[in-house]
Parts: structure tokens; C-alpha cells; sequence
């Protein structure tokens, strides 16, 4: 690599480091807001415009925050647990490309590379919550890692539909295909599976079994305070960003909008609106059983997303031009 | 093109760790640190810790992390089929459907069994 | 350490001792439950009580008939006005007191709207504890605080009432109060029920978590002590209120609410329809309002004769049985109380093994706690 | 115990830092969700619709290890004081107590009881007072927000390693463990007030330095 690629990749790893910032910062107020205004009150309101200091005081506080380490801990996974988050969530997001042209890099493998970083994360809470040695957060990390494993293959498979469709694992590829027609409309079913199963990857409500408040109190990050808790909340956040942006990129059509020029904000106000979404089912929606959460992956979203992408790949081989 | 996706992933991870590192440096200026036995002992609702929090689980969850990673080989084999399935044709999806049909036969076995049980 | 009782669940390993509460989220109170979990399915579950126990009932006994009203409504902080109407009613019968009618009407129109506000707060946990982030919690809390204007504007305090006297209430409520309660439980409140019920009964996954859990026939529950909606639930028509009338409910038109699957569900459906049949009643009870006095004339230094009287009420949770012992003084000689929630929570270890550590908040949920009035 | 912890003489970084801290603290309490009696209701109702602790940023945590706050809303009892004191100890400092309600203030009604503590101050450093059986929701905003106040008038750099806190003797009648080894004074020693820049305050005494912009 020249020097020139050296500064590209340095500078843009510095404003994804910023974006993270502002993604767990606006993500949370939004959230906060938002179910607020869902639940008849108002959300953050007296620190700074309508709560916008809110979170900036919270990270504040989180830093200034005693760091317990439990007697009981494993004192190194402990201390490596914010890294097995944080991490994956930085590197996951280095794929992500914004516009044609416009990302750190488009990598031709790019989709396999942030499903790659995207499922350590779950990992990093089972980590997380084996370090602990709390019950609570064991039984949080056993929930997180069986989540993990049930909802990976679905979701591959769903977006396996798209690749076959768009013939390439390139983010930019996959994105100018859908310049006519979204996925969405062509593999409704492969969408549906996807955002189920990136809803649970991303252990967000229905699927927030591994933090699950009304059983295992805070579930893996049961015993992580100050920092280190601010830390599984920005790569939560992160990673919420990157879901959406997934969901937008291979079914939404990404930068495409219909009758208007293609253009980065369509993208972003896309994953504005699958964020949302998100935090909608959070205002909305109780918590599923871990039985009925295994059996939803294994008995209904495997099965049907094999049946779906045998189809897709039937229609694609038979309708090319259409597929 | 290959080197510089493993180069840019290597350096995301070093961003990664070393912005982890530096706000565990500010932690430790910042924060307090006074120890005591009681804050040190484990959370348990406001309990003495009792047991080993560490106990064995239930033997079923094995076999869920085994089916999965049936599948989760069987996804990695579709990838690069999924790639070229316009190139090798007819041909290569009977083929790849005689492959999901065993492990769909695996899949229903598990599943009689009861291997997709939780505990 | 607890010696529990093992039972073999198939294909089990080592079990683990989880103390669930008594600082937890769900366990509504300071209750602490010893479970000793296998893989995330429940072997053995045992209440452990007596984090909130104040001494009442002992305390009772050094304070006068009328002081002792203040203690009972800490009883069951949730549903202060039911404690309150069966202290009274003991000490009265025991006292040979003749309370003028429209206090009758008044106690029984504020315990039917205790008995709403209870089962919102019973709505509010339950589903905190099926995991909803606060939306049904809060907008329970809508319809509760309407009420709550209307216990601040009757008795001047919003929790702790310490409305009823012996032989009477303490102040009477006027027409247009009355009017103002009748114009909201009749227009605005049904339809806020009807937006609870549509986001507890009516959403899919609530029926997944909660159809087919805790499944108990009324025979076990009567075994078990169990009363209140939780009994009706599995068919039973036991109801106090029905079965051996107090105050006017002989005079009011209602239906005792149950259902006859005995599952988690059933126990949300039979509250949801007490909150509306409450709500019918309490507009009925305010239609048929009479007028007069609403207190006796009974002396500050009251002397019951000696003896004991025992009452039995329906509150919210069940049958809340008052004994009171006089033995001729302005104190009593003894004041015990058969709370309803602590024969209910007693089952619990019958009703939660070979459950998942998740159903133990749903049947939990079902039987509605109270810590003040379990430990007294 | 960082660097800036230890040092005597606060400088100018040090206490442009602390005003930092000291307003992001007073502005993020997250209290810890233990709720013990009657004044538990109240508590939860600030937290609904009409009232929302939200808007000030006050956020219940289940785990004390992410919380900042305790507010004690109830009586204690004998078997109960040990585990409200773990919990507080497992609570990352700094942290604060509310007394809420006259049962945590003095024990109110039970005060006579056999079983019941005279008031949270006699296990837990309390900083603010919340009188009320229970106090009404506006009262513990009310004493939210003067904990704030206290919160940012309140430097912890520089002042560390200072014991906060000695509990008065108590009977041997129930186990009580000791605070810890900084936070308690050796055995023997003479009861010190904690050191902070105000008095703790009850919210009915002051009401004119109540930060009205902010309600």
C-alpha cells in the first residue's frame, strides 16, 4: 500500500471511530425519546435541547465511575471482555461502504467480512458473562452464545439469496443491482428472515434474552460498571447501526430510491428507519421464552430460509433476466 | 485486493484496541478505586455469593452447538456456490440440492431426537 | 443452607443455587426466592419471607382501636381501602357499632376502586416481568393516577389513606365528585381497559409466554390455600362477595368473573375482566347512592366488650381474613390477619418446578404480591 | 485511585476536570431499582407518565453496579438491613443516598417496633432527607433534583481515601457487615461527619434555592 492509502485508511478509521460516537449518542437519545414519546411522556428534556446533553453526561459519569473487578472474576477475560465487543463493532464497520466509492474499502468479499466481525459480538458477551462468574451473567452469557449460533445460519442463508441474485458479495455490487427493483420486492421471504434474524443477532427485544432485565437483573453485563458497561452499550450501538445499515444495503436498495438520484442520504435516512424500527418493537413488544426463541430459529427460520434459497436460485437460473 | 482487506481489518483492530486502551487509561485517572470485600464479592441480589457460579450446564446444549455447526459448514459450502451459480447452471443446483436434501434429513433426525429441545 | 428436595429431572447435571431477589427487578417487593435451577428449568423453588416484616400485628396491640386504621392501610400497600373496611368491620362487629348506610355505600364505591388500581399495579409488574420495557407499565399508571386524583381529592393522601373510622369514613364525598368519578369510569376508563387488554391479551407473543404455563386445577388451589382471581381462574366461583354479601354488595348487579383453563393467561383474562366488572360496579354503587349521615358516634376511647371477632373480605388478592381480641380495653388484646398473598405465595414451591426460569415471572406474575401484607 | 486522586493541590486542569465530572454526575443519576415498601409506588409513579424521571436523566438500573443512587423507600427491617448495606457496598462509587419517606428517615410508624431500624442513616451515609408517608411524587423530584445540586457542589478529586462513613453501634442482635476498609473508620475512632461542601438537606426547608428553570 502507498503512503496516500495508508492516510485514506487512517483518516477514515478515525471517522468511524467519530461515527460510533455519534451513532451510541444519537442512537440512545433517539431511543430514549422516542420510547418516551411511545409511552405518553416525554424522554430526556432539561439537560441541553430536549435532552441532547443527555448522553454526553452520562459517558462523563461512566468514565468517572469506579471499575469493580469482582474477587471471583477471571481478571483477564474480564478486562478483555469490552475489547471482544468493541472491536468486531469498529472492524465490522470498515466495510461499510456509503456511496460508490465512498467507504474505507469495497471489498469484493465485503458482506462475508461483516457478517464475520458482526457474529464475534455475541461472543464477546459470552465472554463477557463467563468472566463474571455471577449466575446470572453465566446463565446471560449460555443465552447469548445459543442465540448466536441459532440465528447465524438463518440469516446467512437469507442474505445468501441476495448474493445469488446480485452474483457478487460486493457491497456496491450488490447495492447498483438493486438500482431497479429492491430485493425486498423479489425475496420478500429472504427479508423477512434477515430482519428476524439481524433482530436477534443484534440482541434487541424480542430476542434481548441475554440481558434479559426481569430475570437475570442485567444478564451478562450484570457485574460490568462504569466504563465497561459504557462500553457494551456503544457496541451495541454500533452494531445496531450496522444491522440497519445491512437490512438497508441488501433489501432496501441501499443509496437507490426510486424516481430520484441515487444518493448517500437515502441510505442513511434508511437506516434511521430500520433503527426505529428497532427501538419500536422495544416500546412495544414483551420478551420471548429462550424455548420458544430456539424453535422459532431451528424449526420455522432454518427450514423455510433452505426452501428459499433453493428457490431464489431456481428463478434466478430460470428468469436471468428478471433475477 | 485481497492483502488490503486483511491489511484493513488488522488496522480496524488495532483502532479498535488502542481506542479501548486509551479510554481504559483515562478510567484509571479518573476513577476511584477503593476495594473492599463486600463490594468485591459477587452480585446475588444482595446475598452472599452461594456455590460455584461456575457450574456445569446442561449436557443438551452440546448438541445444539453441534447441529449448528453442521450448518454453519454447510452455509460456507453455499457461499461460493451461490457465487457461481450462473456459470455452472442446472448442473450445480442439482447437485447442491441433493447436498441440503441429506442435511435436511439430518435436520428433521435432530429434530425427532429432540436435540432442538432447550432445556 | 436449605435442604432441598431433589427431584430427578431427565438428563440433568449439577444444579445451581439462583437467589432471586430480595434487590430484583421482579420480585415486587423484598421477597427472596431460593430456586435451584437445572440448565435454565426450575428443580426446586423456596420463598424465603420476612424482609419487610414490621411487627403490626404486635404493634396493634399497644395502640388504640381507632390508631391501629393507620397500621392497616401499610399492610397491603396496593390495596389500602380492602385492609382498612376489614379492620373496621371486625372491630364494629366486636363493638356492637352501627355504621349509617351511605358509609357503607362510600366504603364499598373506594374499595371497588382500590380493587381497580390494584389490578393495574398487578397489570404494570406483570408485564415488566414478561419483558415489555415499560409501555404497558406506564400507560397503567394513566388510569391509576386519574384515580389517584380521586383518593387525594376524597381522603387528602394518595397511598395512605386512613380514610375509614370506626363506624363511618372520615369525610363524606360530594355530588359533583361523585359525578366526576361517574364520568370517568364510565367514558374514559373502559377505553383505556380496552387498550390494555389489546396489548397484554391481544399481542402474540404474550400468549406464547403465558398459554399453557402454570397450569392448576381448582381442587390443587383450594389444596393449596390459593384464593382470589387465581383460584377463579381454574373455574372456581368462590367470591366472598358473592358467597357471603358485606357492606352492599347484595344490593349491587354483578358477575363474578372466571374461567375455566387455569393457565397464566386465564389469571391475566379474569383480572382484566374484574378491573371492568369493578368499574361497572362502582357506577352502580354511585347511581344508588343514598344520602345521610357517614359517620357514627363512637368514642375515642372505645371499649369493645370482651371476646374476638374474625371477618373474612374479598380484596384484590383474595380473602383477607381480620381477628381481632379485645379484652375490654382501649387496646387490642390481639390483631392477626389472614393474609391472602401469603397462603397464595406458599404454594409457589408446588407450582414452579420443571418450569423454565421464565415462566417462574409468569406464574409468579399470576398471584400478584404483596411483600407488606405477606410479612406484616 | 488515579493520579488525579492523590493529588493535594488541586491545579487548574485538575479543576476545570472536576467541574467536568461534577456536571456530568449531577446530570446522569441512575438510581438502583430496589424497591422495599409503601413508598415503592410513589417511586415507580415518578418514574411514569405524569411525572417522568426520565426528562431530568434519572434512570433505574437493576444492577447496583451501574447505578449511582440508592433511593431507600421504605422502612428497614433487622433482616433486611445487611442486604440493603451489600447492595449499596456494590454500588460503584461515587454514590449517593436518599432517604425517602419517614420510615427511611426515622422509621415512622414502626419507630416502636421490635424489628425495625431507626431510619437508614443508622446503616447507610444518607445525603438527602425526603419527608412523607410516602412523600408525593413531586417531593422526590423535588429531592432528585437537590441531590443534584448537592452532586455538583460536591469534588470528589482530591478529597479520596477520606472515610466516608461510620456506622453508630449497633445491637448484636443481626448481622451487619462492616462498610469496608476505606470507607469505615478503625473501630474506636471518633464519629466524623462525612466532608462534603453542604449540609444534606431536606426538600421542604429550602424551597428557595430550588433550580426552578429546571422543573
Amino acid at each position: 500500500m502507498s503512503a496516500a492509502m495508508w492516510i485514506h485508511a487512517l483518516l477514515w478509521l478515525v471517522g468511524l471511530l467519530l461515527l460510533i460516537a455519534v451513532v451510541t449518542v444519537m442512537g440512545v437519545w433517539w431511543e430514549r425519546k422516542f420510547i418516551g414519546h411511545l409511552q405518553r411522556r416525554r424522554g430526556p428534556l432539561h439537560h441541553g435541547f430536549h435532552g441532547l446533553l443527555q448522553l454526553p453526561a452520562d459517558m462523563v459519569k461512566m468514565i468517572s465511575k469506579e471499575d469493580i473487578v469482582p474477587d471471583s472474576a477471571d481478571p483477564w477475560l474480564f478486562q478483555i471482555g469490552p475489547l471482544m465487543v468493541v472491536v468486531p463493532a469498529i472492524a465490522a464497520m470498515a466495510a461499510l461502504m456509503f456511496a460508490p466509492g465512498f467507504g474505507l474499502l469495497d471489498m469484493n468479499h465485503g458482506l462475508f467480512y461483516i457478517f464475520a466481525f458482526q457474529t464475534l459480538l455475541p461472543l464477546g458477551f459470552a465472554v463477557i458473562g463467563w468472566s463474571c462468574a455471577s449466575k446470572f451473567t453465566l446463565i446471560g452469557a449460555l443465552r447469548a452464545a445459543a442465540q448466536l449460533i441459532s440465528y447465524e445460519i438463518p440469516m446467512l442463508l437469507a442474505a445468501l439469496g441476495v448474493v445469488v441474485a446480485a452474483g457478487s458479495m460486493r457491497l456496491t455490487d450488490i447495492i447498483n443491482a438493486q438500482a431497479g427493483v429492491w430485493y425486498i420486492f423479489k425475496e420478500p421471504l429472504g427479508f423477512a428472515i434477515f430482519g428476524i434474524a439481524v433482530l436477534a443477532e443484534m440482541n434487541r427485544t424480542p430476542f434481548d434474552l441475554p440481558e434479559a432485565e426481569s430475570e437475570l437483573v442485567a444478564g451478562y453485563q450484570t457485574e460490568y460498571s462504569g466504563m465497561k458497561f459504557g462500553f457494551v452499550q456503544l457496541a451495541e450501538y454500533s452494531v445496531l447501526f450496522t444491522g440497519s445499515y445491512l437490512v438497508s444495503a441488501l433489501f432496501l436498495g441501499g443509496w437507490n430510491m426510486p424516481f430520484l438520484p441515487a444518493s448517500p442520504l437515502w441510505l442513511l435516512l434508511k437506516i434511521v428507519a430500520c433503527m426505529t424500527m428497532t427501538m419500536w418493537f422495544r416500546g412495544t413488544f414483551p420478551r420471548l421464552r429462550v424455548d420458544s426463541l430456539m424453535s422459532l430459529s431451528w424449526k420455522w427460520l432454518l427450514p423455510i430460509a433452505l426452501v428459499n434459497i433453493m428457490a431464489v436460485a431456481a428463478l434466478a437460473l430460470a428468469l436471468p433476466g428478471i433475477y | 485486493m485481497y492483502a488490503d482487506s486483511v491489511l484493513v481489518a488488522a488496522l480496524a483492530c488495532v483502532t479498535g484496541v488502542l481506542f479501548v486502551l486509551a479510554l481504559y487509561g483515562v478510567v484509571a485517572l479518573l476513577a476511584p478505586k477503593r476495594p473492599n470485600p463486600l463490594k468485591n464479592a459477587t452480585y446475588e441480589c444482595g446475598h452472599e455469593p452461594v456455590g460455584v457460579p461456575r457450574a456445569p450446564f446442561r449436557v443438551q446444549y452440546y448438541a445444539i452447538a453441534i447441529v449448528f455447526l453442521i450448518f454453519d459448514v454447510e452455509t460456507a459450502f453455499l457461499y461460493p456456490w451461490g457465487l457461481v451459480l450462473r456459470q455452472i447452471g442446472w448442473a450445480g443446483y442439482g447437485e447442491m440440492a441433493i447436498f441440503v436434501a441429506i442435511l435436511v434429513v439430518g435436520l428433521v433426525y435432530a429434530w425427532r431426537k429432540g436435540v432442538l429441545r432447550w432445556v | 443452607m436449605v435442604n432441598f428436595p431433589r427431584k430427578g429431572v431427565e438428563g440433568s447435571t449439577e444444579t445451581m443455587l439462583l437467589n432471586v431477589g430480595p434487590q430484583h427487578p421482579s420480585t415486587h417487593g423484598v421477597l427472596h426466592m431460593m430456586c435451584e435451577i437445572s440448565g435454565e428449568t426450575i428443580v426446586s423453588a423456596k420463598p424465603v419471607i420476612g424482609y419487610l416484616h414490621r411487627g403490626i400485628e404486635k404493634l396493634a396491640e399497644s395502640r388504640t382501636w381507632q390508631q391501629d386504621i393507620v397500621l392497616t392501610d401499610r399492610l397491603d400497600y396496593v390495596a389500602q381501602f380492602s385492609n382498612e373496611w376489614a379492620y373496621c368491620r371486625a372491630v364494629e362487629r366486636l363493638a356492637g357499632i352501627e355504621v349509617p348506610e351511605r358509609a357503607e355505600w362510600l366504603r364499598t364505591l373506594l374499595v371497588e376502586m382500590n380493587r381497580i388500581t390494584s389490578h393495574l399495579i398487578w397489570y404494570a409488574g406483570v408485564t415488566m416481568d414478561i419483558g415489555a420495557l415499560g409501555t404497558p407499565f406506564i400507560y397503567a399508571w394513566v388510569a391509576r393516577e386519574r384515580i389517584f386524583d380521586f383518593y387525594e381529592a376524597v381522603t387528602g393522601a394518595r397511598v395512605m389513606p386512613n380514610w375509614m373510622r370506626l363506624g363511618g369514613v372520615h369525610t363524606d364525598i360530594d355530588s359533583a365528585m361523585l359525578k366526576e368519578m361517574r364520568d370517568f369510569l364510565e367514558r374514559d376508563f373502559p377505553v383505556e381497559v380496552d387498550e390494555y387488554e389489546a396489548l397484554l391479551v391481544g399481542n402474540e407473543i404474550v400468549q406464547s409466554r403465558m398459554k399453557g404455563i402454570g397450569v392448576f386445577s381448582a381442587e390443587q388451589l383450594v389444596e393449596w390455600g390459593v384464593t382470589g382471581p387465581a383460584l377463579r381462574a381454574s373455574g372456581s366461583e368462590r367470591d366472598l362477595r358473592k358467597d357471603v354479601p358485606y357492606g352492599v354488595y347484595d344490593r349491587l348487579d354483578f358477575r363474578v368473573c372466571t374461567d375455566d383453563v387455569g393457565d397464566s393467561l386465564a389469571r391475566c383474562r379474569v383480572r382484566l375482566a374484574e378491573i371492568r366488572e369493578s368499574a361497572r360496579m362502582c357506577v352502580q354503587i354511585i347511581d344508588g347512592m343514598p344520602g345521610g349521615d357517614v359517620r357514627a358516634k363512637v368514642s375515642r376511647a372505645l371499649k369493645p366488650p370482651v371476646g374476638d371477632v374474625c371477618v373474612r373480605t374479598e380484596s384484590p388478592r383474595g380473602e383477607l381474613g381480620v381477628l381481632v381480641a379485645s379484652d375490654g380495653t382501649t387496646k387490642p388484646l390481639r390483631f392477626r390477619v389472614r393474609s391472602p398473598i401469603f397462603y397464595n405465595l406458599s404454594a409457589m414451591p408446588h407450582m414452579l418446578p420443571n418450569h423454565l426460569l421464565a415462566d417462574m415471572l409468569v406464574i409468579f406474575g399470576g398471584i400478584d404480591t404483596s411483600m407488606g401484607e405477606i410479612d406484616r | 485511585m488515579g493520579v488525579v486522586d492523590d493529588a493535594e493541590q488541586p491545579g487548574f486542569i485538575t479543576t476545570t476536570l472536576d467541574k467536568l465530572l461534577r456536571w456530568g454526575r449531577s446530570r446522569s443519576m441512575w438510581p438502583v431499582n430496589a424497591g422495599i415498601a409503601c413508598c415503592s409506588l410513589e417511586m415507580m409513579t415518578t418514574g411514569a407518565a405524569r411525572y417522568d424521571f426520565d426528562r431530568f436523566g434519572i434512570m433505574f438500573r437493576s444492577s447496583p453496579r451501574q447505578a449511582d443512587v440508592m433511593i431507600v423507600p421504605g422502612p428497614i427491617t433487622k433482616k433486611m438491613a445487611p442486604i440493603v448495606q451489600r447492595v449499596y457496598n456494590q454500588m460503584a462509587e461515587p454514590r449517593w443516598v436518599i432517604a425517602m419517606g419517614s420510615c427511611a428517615i426515622s422509621g415512622g410508624t414502626f419507630v416502636d417496633s421490635y424489628n425495625v431500624l431507626p431510619g437508614a442513616e443508622t446503616i447507610l451515609p444518607v445525603d438527602i432527607y425526603i419527608p412523607g408517608c410516602p412523600p408525593r411524587p413531586e417531593a422526590l423530584l423535588y429531592g432528585c433534583l437537590q441531590l443534584k445540586k448537592l452532586i455538583s457542589e460536591t469534588s470528589t478529586i482530591g478529597s479520596s481515601r477520606k472515610p466516608m462513613y461510620v456506622p453508630p453501634v449497633l445491637p448484636e442482635e443481626w448481622p451487619l457487615e462492616l462498610l469496608g476498609e476505606y470507607d469505615a473508620l478503625e473501630a474506636g475512632a471518633v464519629w466524623v461527619q462525612p466532608e462534603r461542601d453542604s449540609p444534606p438537606v431536606t426538600p421542604l426547608g429550602d424551597a428557595e434555592s430550588a433550580p426552578e428553570d429546571e422543573l
